[in-house]
Formats: C-alpha cells, structure tokens, sequence
C-alpha cells in the first residue's frame, strides 16, 4: 500500500513541480536531474545489472548528441526526431563496442570500454569535416521556456526507469543478472551470454543516446570534449550510479539527485549561505570559507567518491539499512 | 632519411620515459591485479614536488631523490588505508577498486589545483633546451638523460624482482598470493609495498619530464592512459615489457605523427591498444615469457 | 605438538569444519582422509593461517598458530605444501625453492638446505633454471615438497601429494614422505587415496562433512567396517 | 544408432593432453558414471560436452546430431543440461529467482517461468528455501540447486559432475533418490562421482578414465573388479 | 525500495530548501552577473578577468557608481563547462534577477549561456568567448567585445601584404581546440588570397609531450613561415623544439592565445626571441588607460595580466556606462542603451556594429607583435608600434 502510494506520489509531485515552483533556475537543475537519471539508469541496466562496468558512456550520450545536432544541422531534420534516432544510433554504435568488448571480462573491459570512448572523442575532433571538430555544434533551440524541456525529460526519465524495471522484471532481467553473477553457469542454463550481454547495452546506449540528443537540444551546444568527456559523462554515470546504489532500480535516481544538488552546492558556496553569513556577521572568515567551498567542489567529489566506496559500497539505496540502524542507533539509543 | 631517423630517435627517446610511467603500473597491476586511475595523477604530483624543490634551488635529477620516498610513502598510504580495505567488502562490482582509484585521482588533481592553481608551472634549467648532433640527428640532452636513467632504473628494478628476496616475493605473490603466504609472505605488506614502488617509479618518471614538459593540475589522465597501453603492450608484471611497450608507443606515436598526422597521436596508441586487448592478450610477455 | 582443538571454520555463510579436535605427535606420520569435499584441506589452510577458525585453537609447540597472522606460520617450523602444488610457475625451480626459506633461521642455512633438496630430488638439480610451469606434475610435486624442506619444517603437511600422478610416482611420492619423516620431520598428510595412505601411516582421522568420524591407527582403519565400505569399496 | 556417444575426443592445453582419445556411448534412459581419479580428465570431459569449451578433436553426438564446438547455450536448448562440479550459484539471487532464470530457456513469460521453476523447486525438495539467497545456501542446498537449476532447462541429457561430494550419508540418500526419480522422468544421465558407494549403486555402467584415457568400461561390478581401475583408482597395493 | 528511494528525496529536499531560504539579498546595489571558469582547467584566466572586473568596478564604485548607486558583481563559476555555465546563467537570470551579464570565457559556454540570455531577454556582454556563430544568430540580447575567432589573424595578412612579401610557402600547426580550429580556418582562407602555398597542415592534441615528429617533416618542408596557433606551453615547446632542430623559416608567427603571454617567454627562454604573435590587445597601445590599467593590476595583485584581463576590465566600463544611460534599470532598457554604445576603453573603441553575417559585434583592429630581448613590443600596424619589427628572423645559429 505505502509502496505503491510512494510511486503515484512522486511523479505527480515531479508534474505538477513547473506550476508550483516558478524559478526556471529550480526547473534548470531538475533538468539536468531527470537527465542523470536517464544517464544513471542507463549505465546501471549495463553494468549494475549485467555486470559489464562500462568506463566509455560518453560515446553513446555523445553520438546521440551529436546525430541530433548534426541531422538538425545539415538536413533540418526536427530535434525531436532527432531525439528518438540519435538514441537509435547510439544503439547501432554499441554494436562494435559490444563486438571489441564483450570478449573481455572485468577489468579488461572496463579499460576497452574507456579507450573506446575516448577513441570516438578523438575522432569527433579531428573529423573536423564532418562534426564541425572543436568548433562544435550550435543550433537554436526549440522552445522558449523551461516547462516543455522539463516535461520532455521526465517524461525520458520516468519511461526510461519503468522501461528498466520492467525488462528487469522479466526473462532478459533474469538473464542479465545471471550473466552477471556468473557467466559460465548462465550459458550452462541456455543463455546465450553474448547476445544477452549485446541487448543489455543496446538498452542502454538507447537511452543514453537519448539523453544525449535531448543535451543538445537543450543547451544548444556541443562540442567533442563536451560530450564526449571521459570525466564529465562516463565517470558521472559511474558515480551517479554508485553513490544511489548499484543494481538497484532507484539507485541512480537518489545519485542524480545528490550528484546534481551536491555540484550546485558546492559550486554556490552552498546557495550563497556563506557569503550571506559573511555578509550578515561582517566576517571574512565567511567569505573566505565560502571561496573555499566553491573552489573544491571537484575536491568534494573525489571525497565523496571515496567516502561511499569505503563506507556504503551499495550506495545510498542499496545501503540504506545500514544507514538507518547506524543513524538510530546513534539517535536514541545515545 | 632523415625525416625517419630523426623521427625514430624521438620516438625512442620518449619511449625510454613511457618505459618508467609504465614499469610502475605493470608490477601495481601485476601483482594486485587492479588498474590503477590515478597512476598519471601520482606522476603529477611528483612533478609538483619538483617544482617546489625547484624553486628553493634544487635540480629536477637531485629531486628525484626526495620525490621518490615522498610519494612511496603516499603509494603506501594509499594501499593501505584505502584500497587494501576494500577486499573485505562485499559489493556487486568487483570494479570497486577501480572506481576508488578514479576518486583518489580527482582529490589527487584537485587538491593540486588547490595549492597550485591551474597555472601552468615549469621549471627551467639550464639543459632543457641543449641539444646535440649525430650526423644531422639532433639528440634532446633532457630526454637523452631521462633516457638514460630510466633505462638504468628498469635495469635496476629488473635485477631488484630477480635477486632479491623481497622482490622474489613481490613476483611470488603476483602469481599465486596464496602459496606466497604460506612461504611466509605477508601479501598484505607486499602489496602496500608495490603499490608504493610504483607510486616512486612514476614519480621518477614526474621528475624526468619535468625539465623537459610542464606541469598543470589536469596532467594526470593522459598519462594514466598511456600507462594502460604500456602494460597491457607488455604484458602484466612484465619489467621488460613495459620497456619494450614504452618503445613501441613512442615510436608509434612519433611515427604516426609524422607519416599520419601528430592529431591522430592519440588513435595510434588507442588503436593499438585495442588491437592487442584482443588479439595478443598476455602482450608482448607472452611472446617471449619475460 | 601439533594440537587442534575444536575448531568452526566457515567460508561466508557456510561451515565447512565442525569441532574437529586432534593432536599430531612428535616423529609420526599422521593422515587425515576422507572424500572429496570432507573437510581436510580446509582444515590444512586452517593451520598454515590462510582461514581463521571461528572457534577452537590450533597449538604448536606451545604457540597458539591461530593468532599468529598467516605468513608467520611458516617461522614456527609449521610447512604447508598445498593441493595442487601451487608452484610459482613463471619462476624457475631454484627460485621456487629459494622462496621456501624466507624466514631469518631457514635464510642462513639457505645454499646447504639446498644442497640437501638437490640430493633428495636430483631431477631438481638438473632443472633448477627451467620454469616451474613447464615440468611436469610429478616433478612439479616434487619440485613443490622441496620448497616446503627449504622452510626447514618440524612439521610437514602436505595436502593430497598424489594427486593427477601416475600410480609408479604417487609411490614415490609416498617413499619420499616416508624418508622426510625418518630425517625426523613430522608429516601430516591430506589424502583421498585412502588404502595407500592407510597402510604407510602412523595414525588416521576420517573426515565426514566437516568432522572427525574415526581415529586409530592405520591397521585399526583400515580393518574398520565403515572405512571398508564407503572408502575401499568393499 | 546410439543416443548419445563421445568419440575420441581429445583436449589439449598447451603441452598437457588432459583428455586422450575417450571414447563411450549411453543408451537413451540410462545412468552412466564416468569415475577416474582427481584430475584425470572427467570435469573437461564433461566441459567439452557442454561446450564450455571446444574439443581438441573428437566428436560429441547427442541424437544424431554432432554438437561438439557448439556453445553452451545451444547445447543447453538441445537438451542437454549440466552440473557444476564447483557450484556456481547465482549468488545474489534467491533460489527461486535461479530456477526462473532456468526457466526461461523453455519459456518466455514470467507467469510460465515462475510456475515451472515452482514445481521444479517443490521436485527437488528445496521449497523451504526457495526465498534464501543462493549464496548463504549451505553446501547440500548448493548441489541441489545446482540440479534443480539443471532440470529447470527440461534436459533430456542431464551431466551431473561430483554432485554428493561434501554431503553427509542422510543427504547421501536424499540426492541418490533424487537422481533416481530424475531418471524415472525419463532424463538420460551421466555423472561423475567420487564416492565409490553412490556411483557403484546407481549406475547401470561405468566407464572408468585415468590421464585422460580410458581404462576400463562396463557395469558396476565387472569395473569394480577391473585390475587397471583397482590399480589406477584405488591403489596399486590393493592388487 | 521505493519507500527509501522516496525518504531519502525528502530529507535532501528538506536540507536543500533551508540553505535557499537562508541565501537572502542584501538591497540597495545594482547587480550584474559575470559568469567566468573560476574552478577547472580554465580557472586561471578566470581569476585573472575576475580581478580585472574586481579592479574597474572599484574604480567606478569609487568616483560614485552609477548614478549614485554602486555596482555589485555577482560571480558565477562555470567551470568551463557548458551545463554547469547554463546552471549559472539561469541563477542569474531567474534567481538573482540581475538586469546585465557579462563574462563568458569559453567558447562552449557562451554557446550554450547566449540562448538563455537571448530568451529571457537579459542583456549578455560577452567579453571573450571567441567563436563566430555567437554573434552569427541574430540574438538582441547578445553583445561581443572582443573580436571573433576568425578576425584574429588579420594584422598578420596585412603585415604579409605589407613587410614580409617575400614569404611564399607556410606551415600551419594548430591546437585541436576550437579557437585553434576556426584560427586555422580563417588563416587558411587568407593565405589562399595572398598566393601563399601552405606546405604542412596539422593539427595537434593540446598537451603534447614532443613535437619532433612534426617538426622535423616542417624542417623538411623548409616553409618561409610557420604560423602556430598554440596555448602557451605547446608555445613554449614549439619553440624550444624548434631552436633544437634549427628550423630556420623567415618568421614564426604565433596565432594569439598562448605567444604573447609572460610565462611564453619565460618558459621557452631565448628560444622565444623574434616570435611574432597576432594579439588583440598590448599595454603599449594608445588607449585610454591602458598602460595604467595594466599598471595598477601588476601593483594590486603583483602579478602580469594581458589582453583576457583588458577584455575583462574594459567590458566593465562599457556595461557601467550603458547602466548610467539607461532609462530604468530593467533589461530592456539597458539592452537599448547597450546598443547605442560608443565610447572609448582601455581595450580601443567599443561600438556594436553589424556586418556580414554579425550583429552587436564590436569591430576592433588587431595587432602584431614581436619578442625582442624578453620585451613584447608592437610592431604592426606602424601607427602602433613601439619598436621597429625585426625581419626576417636570424638563423639560429647566427644569433649572438
């Protein structure tokens, strides 16, 4: 009952969030939010649920991106179709990452994935031809305010998470996890591993890919080391996931979530708090403390990253028992 | 002609200090098994060293000998306090050392920037630009000494795996962890140890480049990168792998930017490093069983 | 001298030793049999330290080897020549055995325990530069027992020796148990070839899912009905 | 025509030749031991036959049908299921959640796949557990998942490698009248066990292999008489 | 599951709603925005234009404002990144409702942050970001100080056509950034007028560790002119390289960016001796307050600036002259008054033209300069120039 309360609570919450809050500022990050847990999700399907830790997502976001700046570019195709093929083609360049990666296990997949993803970002740059190289794409975009892009993505968000749970739920979800506990004794129960392993990142590059284009659609700007950024996109993803908890179906949603409050946190001194403080007590130590916080919040998040590995390595939803018996037994019991 | 053989010598002299960044990451991967994401960003902070060293006064080659405990000990640090708990954890993804890593190398960078700032540091000496001549060969005096020394480094780590004890037991351990601990070896030690010999060869390596490059926050990741094609080149544990994969990326790069293009330097070595993920697995150690 | 006593042992959630107790004198040859799955190497990496018992203890010579992390073991005079012979196989048989003597006492007497090694097995000799993984099993079990002489033991176990060898070695295996034993080394062996076993030991236990069913001598074992019938097929 | 034979199968690794030259046959509806000493080539034997990994040479053929190269999964929809030695529980999925995931090689949906993997589950005696994650099983419950995950693909060849190893004589028993009411279901088996008591009873015939060669074939009784198994298998002083 | 996932939502929305409500204005100054890479790789210009909009904005606040009211800058950092830069022009905008941005150092950023400007209809004064198209878009709202990308290398065309006519062939190295890309581009383009034959065409990752490979197949090529748009350390490399393989062109010519920075000539020593380098700006030019301007900032923050931090410093001028001459301090009017800019800087004349495909761009001319002795001196266009220019650069081992 409270379960299923939860889950009509939250999205009508979400839909009815640009008529409550009037900031397009506000409606800016949920935004970028809904488009991590696109992102997240993606990256989890792959490697939380199949057990193929994927260090080159980038590639997908950044191709999906790029086919929808390009199309719109070069044959005015409209964003939106641009939209749905750049996930399609995303899907289609995981067919060749699959092809080289899929061969290797653990490590050595995650590190082919990496050179991968780097491999097309360098290629976008130097294909000046063809992706305009460095000098990026820059279109117009489509709508003046905020409302449609937030709906867009939540709508991208809500579909691609139910889209998930549901295949999770069902014969490639069980095949998925039994690729990922233990590959010789999944093919021994008639998985065909490389197949399943192939439609898993399909899955997931189509998502992401999608993310991607609705990027560009977005910000109306992208360029190779945006897009195609090993830090920015392919260990984001990984973090995002990892700090909601991996192979969990909400996880990557609490990661956006905190991934993209902590950044802004961080990056506004903790939304002006400090320099207010500052202000307000006329001490520098304040100002001095808030031009800290805004210097380090890469710092942070190296920080934080280490902080969840050693002491919540399923993250924040897969550990949550952990947190609450750690908190109440602080609380309470004194 | 002399396209080529000045190209070749660029490219082995570069590769003789690839050689170093990489020795450090194959025993690292080799005897642990993990793939390290911060193993650029060590080297950064060895050059950061120098620098400082070298603003008090202190020669690029004299600060090795103060860049290399330093960042043994933080090597050890490391190991110990961050990547050695991990084994006892129980997560989905066995990757969870790998993505430690990632996040001990963003502190790594920024707690550079932090001190540092994003300028760009260099240190100059009164050698970096001399050059000599071979026929009409120009020869970097810099990278012909950072040539020189990395060699004899990798001769020294190369004898240090195969006549000593600790070193029989670190290449001992790399094999079969178990049986090494019922000889006697605390694995445990062993690997702090590596990772900590590794984090000083690396910083060799800082040292060397630093006369002859410069030194910035953001550093680290490219070199991580070309530490990877090194190893997996030469193969895991392998010392004289990681010289032979040194060489060959070097050239390879050096090569390819001057009959491909210096822009496509980079799918060269990633080429190359797909290439020999799937087709050579074992690398060049497997070629020769050294 | 070599004392367990009622040791757990788990692997995560699962026990596989239950309060095994027994006790290995000085000079004899004592051998834990059972099947496959029974216990006895867990019970062998229980003593060289690489798993900790849940409970019970495990005394040598008066030093409890439970508390002592798992590479000091070795120091103690405790030697572990495990299953499989788990040579380093891309070092070369003298580097193989030179890593049996790491401990400060076995270190010094290092080139003549060697000397001693090479007279007990002169094929060791002969390939003492070839690597490891390339000899064959018989000689890699040797090459194996070797490096487990090199620790100078008071107390050798060895975790089922005969395995993957042809019937001629696995004797000469057991001949060789027989000889370190007479050097006055005490053995402890892990068998599943239980009638051979049986018959060159001082003293047997049977293990049975995790515990000590049956103790006594060798004659008395093998005359046993139940060993008879689910260990020799009669 | 036979039902299922292997034919001088070999397999290599580098130099060592683990198996040589096996060659034997299995009537449709039999049980078939394959016994040798540790290492002596039954679990690769049993790999190549699954398709873990392809013969050196030799051919496996299952109905008339040469599968030997085949990858595991094919060989799984052929009908031809297996064991593992050691088990390879999916560990962090329940006990039932492995029996669908089983399942699912016959079946598409969920509703079909849980209801198989029910009243699998409820046949092999593990329904009391099936909430359990797999990996806190207890080593029985392992090697009975380890079935009921095999028959759950409706095998018609079932390969069970060293299933009772590690039990104690009541779950003996109990596995020993599992693989009985296995057969009685018309499933075809070849299994490998190292405890003399359980094969010799349950075997309608033996084939015996030492180094990778085959030493001796024939019905429980003419094995256990065998000079070169009693020599190989149980030791040489015995003769 | 669900059920955690939901508790966790709201205590970070608990957490995060108290920080905003206690992040209140203080009233009373006019605000404007300045969205500047003050963490990330790009931090270092960042804080340089950071200190530069600091300093003017002290000036003014210190001969009274702007109409009586001081002028408060709100930094936004954007990382270099163009989401996060969107982030923080959207705080700006609907957050700190201020009635003037300006800023905008990277390329991408100010690609992705003009839209935003352009929609609300909040006047963007963008002081640096160089790509062509920003200005390309027809926005309103969107106006350019600086001069675009491909306008960079027109000092060096008209010194072609002027003093070096005996240069016939050029090689070309480029960054693999989007300046050095469009520089390429545009430099290409004039080369073809001129007759010039461009015999090497590369383009390089920015960080590379050894440019002999390239190099040498330039030394080959035996070109009368290497023209290199690089950032100052693979400035500094070049040169040194360049000085090790005796390359002996009639002229290098840098292409801006990093050859006219201190730390060039710093780090590349003698070897950066005669470099010529394309430049938007030295103190040496005959502006208003330029020598002073670069004399104050060495004095306040004992550190060198260069042409970002002029940009930076006059950008201010011209956003607090349009503020005085706007009717009311909403957007729309000081847009109005932005675009009827015309006043002097210490940057050069600032007006908002348009021509070609440009609209609200600032036309500017640029310059040439030249090492000599360590100094940096102009020496193209005449009219400008502190030193004589030295041409055709000494062979190297004719030097001292």
């Amino acid at each position: 009952m409270k379960k299923n309360l939860y889950q009509l609570i939250l999205p009508a919450v979400l839909a009815l969030l640009p008529m409550a809050v009037k900031s397009e500022y506000f409606l800016h990050l949920m935004i970028l939010f809904l488009l991590w847990v696109v992102i997240g999700s993606s990256w989890n399907i792959l490697a939380g649920y199949t057990g193929q830790v994927s260090f080159g997502h980038a590639a997908f976001f950044g191709v999906g991106a790029y086919t929808a700046g390009l199309l719109f570019q070069h044959l005015q195709v409209s964003p939106w179709w641009g939209m749905a093929l750049g996930g399609i083609v995303a899907m289609l360049i995981g067919l060749p990452f699959g092809a080289i990666c899929f061969p290797l296990r653990g490590a050595y997949f995650a590190l082919a994935s990496l050179a991968l993803g780097e491999g097309i970002r360098h290629i976008a740059t130097v294909a000046e031809g063809f992706t305009g190289g460095m000098m990026g794409i820059m279109i117009m975009p489509t709508f003046t305010s905020k409302a449609p892009y937030y709906y867009i993505a939540l709508g991208l968000a809500v579909l691609s998470v139910l889209s998930i749970r549901a295949i999770i739920n069902s014969k490639p979800g069980y095949y998925f996890v039994s690729i990922r506990e233990d590959q010789d004794a999944a093919a021994s129960l008639g998985i065909d591993t490389t197949l399943y392993k192939n439609i898993s990142l399909s899955i997931s590059a189509f998502w992401t890919g999608m993310a991607g284009a609705l990027y560009m659609n977005y910000m109306g700007f992208i360029d190779p080391n945006v897009v195609f950024s090993l830090h920015d996109y392919s260990v984001m993803a990984i973090l995002v996931a990892i700090v909601g908890g991996v192979g969990t179906i909400y996880g990557p949603a609490v990661g956006a979530f905190i991934m993209v409050a902590f950044q802004e946190f961080f990056r506004t001194g903790f939304f002006g708090l400090f320099d207010y403080l500052g202000k307000a007590t006329g001490s520098p130590a304040f100002t001095a403390l808030s031009g800290a916080v805004r210097q380090a919040h890469v710092l942070g998040f190296g920080i934080l990253v280490i902080v969840v590995i050693l002491y919540l390595p399923n993250g924040v939803v897969g550990d949550w028992e952990k947190i609450k018996r750690n908190v109440f037994r602080i609380n309470p019991a004194g | 002609m002399d396209v080529f053989l000045q190209t070749l010598v660029a490219g082995i002299l570069k590769g003789g200090l690839y050689a170093l960044i990489g020795i450090g990451m194959t025993l690292i991967m080799g005897v642990m098994g993990i793939i390290n994401l911060a193993h650029g960003q060590l080297m950064m902070l060895a050059m950061y060293v120098t620098f400082v060293l070298n603003t008090m006064g202190v020669d690029p080659y004299v600060s090795l000998f103060i860049a290399m405990p330093l960042l043994f000990m933080l090597g050890v640090a490391i190991q110990k306090f961050l990547l050695n708990p991990l084994m006892k954890v129980e997560t989905i993804l066995p990757e969870n050392q790998v993505l430690m890593t990632v996040g001990i190398g963003m502190v790594l960078t920024e707690v550079a920037r932090f001190v540092f700032s994003s300028d760009y540091k260099y240190i100059t000496t009164g050698y970096a630009d001399r050059t000599f001549y071979i026929g009409n060969i120009s020869f970097s005096v810099a990278l012909t000494i950072a040539f020189v020394i990395a060699l004899s480094f990798t001769a020294a780590m190369f004898w240090f795996l195969l006549k000593t004890d600790l070193g029989r037991s670190i290449r001992a351990t790399a094999q079969d962890k178990d049986a090494a601990t019922l000889m006697g070896v605390n694995t445990g030690r062993i690997t702090v140890i590596t990772f900590g010999l590794g984090s000083a060869l690396v910083a060799a390596a800082g040292c060397l480049l630093a006369p002859v490059y410069y030194i910035f926050p953001d550093l680290g990741g490219p070199f991580t990168a070309k530490a990877f094609i090194i190893t997996i080149l030469g193969g895991l544990g392998s010392t004289v792998g990681a010289i032979f994969g040194g060489v060959t990326l070097g050239l390879a790069e050096s090569m390819g930017a001057t009959y491909f293009g210096m822009e496509y330097e980079d799918i060269v070595g990633l080429t190359i490093f797909i290439l020999v993920l799937l087709f050579l697995p074992g690398g060049f150690k497997r070629l020769t069983k050294v | 001298m070599l004392k367990v006593s009622g040791i757990d042992v788990f692997y995560g959630d699962l026990q596989v030793i239950r309060d095994v107790s027994f006790e290995v004198r000085d000079g004899e040859i004592l051998v834990l049999v059972g099947a496959n799955g029974a216990g006895k190497s867990t019970t062998l990496k229980t003593i060289s330290g690489l798993l900790k018992p849940l409970k019970g203890s495990i005394e040598f010579d008066g030093v409890r080897l439970d508390l002592l992390s798992p590479d000091k073991v070795i120091g103690q005079g405790v030697v572990h020549v495990p299953e499989a012979r788990r040579l380093f196989r891309e070092m070369t048989v003298e580097e193989n055995l030179v890593m049996g003597s790491l401990s400060p006492v076995a270190r010094k007497k290092r080139m003549q325990t060697m000397e001693w090694v090479y007279e007990l097995f002169p094929r060791m000799k002969e390939r003492r530069k070839q690597a490891a993984g390339t000899m064959s099993g018989g000689e890699q079990q040797m090459c194996a027992i070797g490096r487990g002489l090199m620790a100078l033991p008071k107390i050798l176990m060895f975790d089922e020796p005969s395995l993957g060898l042809s019937p001629i070695l696995v004797q000469e295996v057991f001949g060789i148990a027989k000889r370190i034993n007479k050097e006055g080394v005490t053995v402890l062996l892990v068998e599943q070839n239980v009638r051979q076993t049986l018959a060159m030991c001082d003293r047997a236990c049977v293990l049975e899912n995790g515990r000590i069913v049956l103790q006594g001598t060798g004659k008395e074992l093998s005359d046993d009905p139940h060993v008879k019938e689910a260990y020799l097929g009669i | 025509m036979s039902y299922f034979r292997v034919e001088k199968l070999v397999k290599k690794f580098g130099g060592l030749t683990a198996v040589d030259e096996v060659t034997f046959e299995v009537g449709k509806g039999e049980i078939f031991g394959l016994i040798g000493p540790n290492g002596s080539g039954k679990t690769t034997t049993f790999n190549m036959i699954s398709g873990v990994y392809p013969p050196t040479s030799g051919k496996v053929v299952y109905r008339d049908r040469e599968i030997q190269g085949m990858k595991s999964h094919r060989i799984c929809h052929l009908g031809v299921g297996r064991t593992f030695q050691v088990v390879k529980p999916l560990g962090r999925m329940t006990v039932l959640d492995n029996v669908i995931a089983a399942s699912f090689s016959r079946v598409n949906s969920m509703r079909e796949a849980r209801g198989a993997a029910l009243r699998t589950v409820e046949f092999c005696g593990l329904a009391p557990v099936r909430e359990v994650l797999a990996r806190s099983l207890p080593i029985a419950g392992r090697k009975r998942l380890e079935i009921a995950r095999a028959m759950a693909t409706r095998p018609e060849l079932l390969l069970l490698d060293e299933t009772a190893a590690g039990l104690n004589p009541t779950e003996l028993v109990e596995a020993i009248e599992l693989i009985r009411k296995i057969r009685e279901n018309g499933t075809t088996i070849v299994i490998i066990e190292h405890i003399m008591h359980v094969i010799m009873t349950i075997s309608d015939r033996i084939h015996a292999i030492n180094f990778g060669q085959t030493i001796a074939e024939g019905t429980p009784k003419e094995v256990a008489a065998n000079q070169a198994v009693i020599e190989a298998y149980l030791g040489t002083d015995y003769a | 599951m669900k059920g955690t996932a939901g508790k966790a939502f709201v205590v970070v929305a608990a957490v995060l709603s108290l920080v905003m409500a206690a992040s209140a204005g203080f009233a009373e100054t006019i605000k404007v925005g300045v969205l500047l890479p003050l963490t990330g790789s790009l931090a270092k210009f960042g804080e340089i234009e950071k200190r530069s909009y600091d300093m003017a904005v002290g000036e003014i606040n210190a001969k009274g404002g702007v109409n009586g009211k001081k002028i408060e800058l709100l930094f936004e950092d954007d990382t270099g990144k163009p989401d996060v830069g969107r982030s923080a022009m959207e705080k700006l905008i609907s957050r700190d409702k201020v009635p003037v941005i300006t800023g905008g150092y990277a390329s991408s950023v100010v690609a992705a942050t003009a839209p935003v400007a352009q929609q609300f209809k909040v006047p963007f004064v963008i002081c640096t970001g160089s790509s062509d198209d920003v200005t390309e878009k027809g926005y309103d709202y969107v106006f350019r100080v600086n001069p675009p990308a491909s306008e960079y290398p027109n000092a060096v065309k008209s010194f072609l056509q002027g003093v070096a006519r005996d240069v016939k062939t050029v090689a070309l190295l480029y960054e693999n950034t989007a300046f050095g890309q469009s520089s390429s581009k545009s430099f290409e383009k004039d080369a073809k007028d001129l007759g010039l034959k461009i015999v090497v065409k590369e383009g390089y990752q920015a960080g590379a560790i050894d440019f002999t490979p390239i190099l040498t197949k330039v030394k080959a090529a035996n070109p009368d002119m290497i023209y290199m748009v690089s950032y100052v350390m693979d400035a500094s490399l070049l040169m040194r390289q360049s000085k090790e393989l005796h390359i002996n062109p009639r002229m290098f010519v840098g292409g801006g960016a990093g050859f006219t920075l201190p730390e060039f000539a710093k780090s590349a020593g003698d070897a950066s001796d005669y470099v010529y380098s394309a430049t938007l700006w030295v103190d040496t030019l005959p502006f208003p307050g330029a020598r002073k301007y670069s004399a104050d900032f060495r004095k306040k923050y004992g550190a060198e600036t260069e042409y970002h931090g002029a940009e930076a410093y006059a950008t201010m001028y011209v956003v607090a002259d349009a503020l005085k001459r706007a009717k009311s301090l909403t957007p729309k009017d000081v847009r109005g008054a932005l675009a009827a800019t015309d006043m002097k800087t210490a940057f050069g004349p600032v007006k908002f033209v348009s021509y070609g495909k440009k609209t609200q761009q600032n036309k500017l001319d640029t310059y040439m300069v030249q090492w000599q002795k360590g100094e940096l001196e102009a020496v193209w266009p005449k009219n400008v120039a502190t030193k004589k220019y030295i041409y055709p650069t000494p062979h190297w081992d004719r030097r001292r």
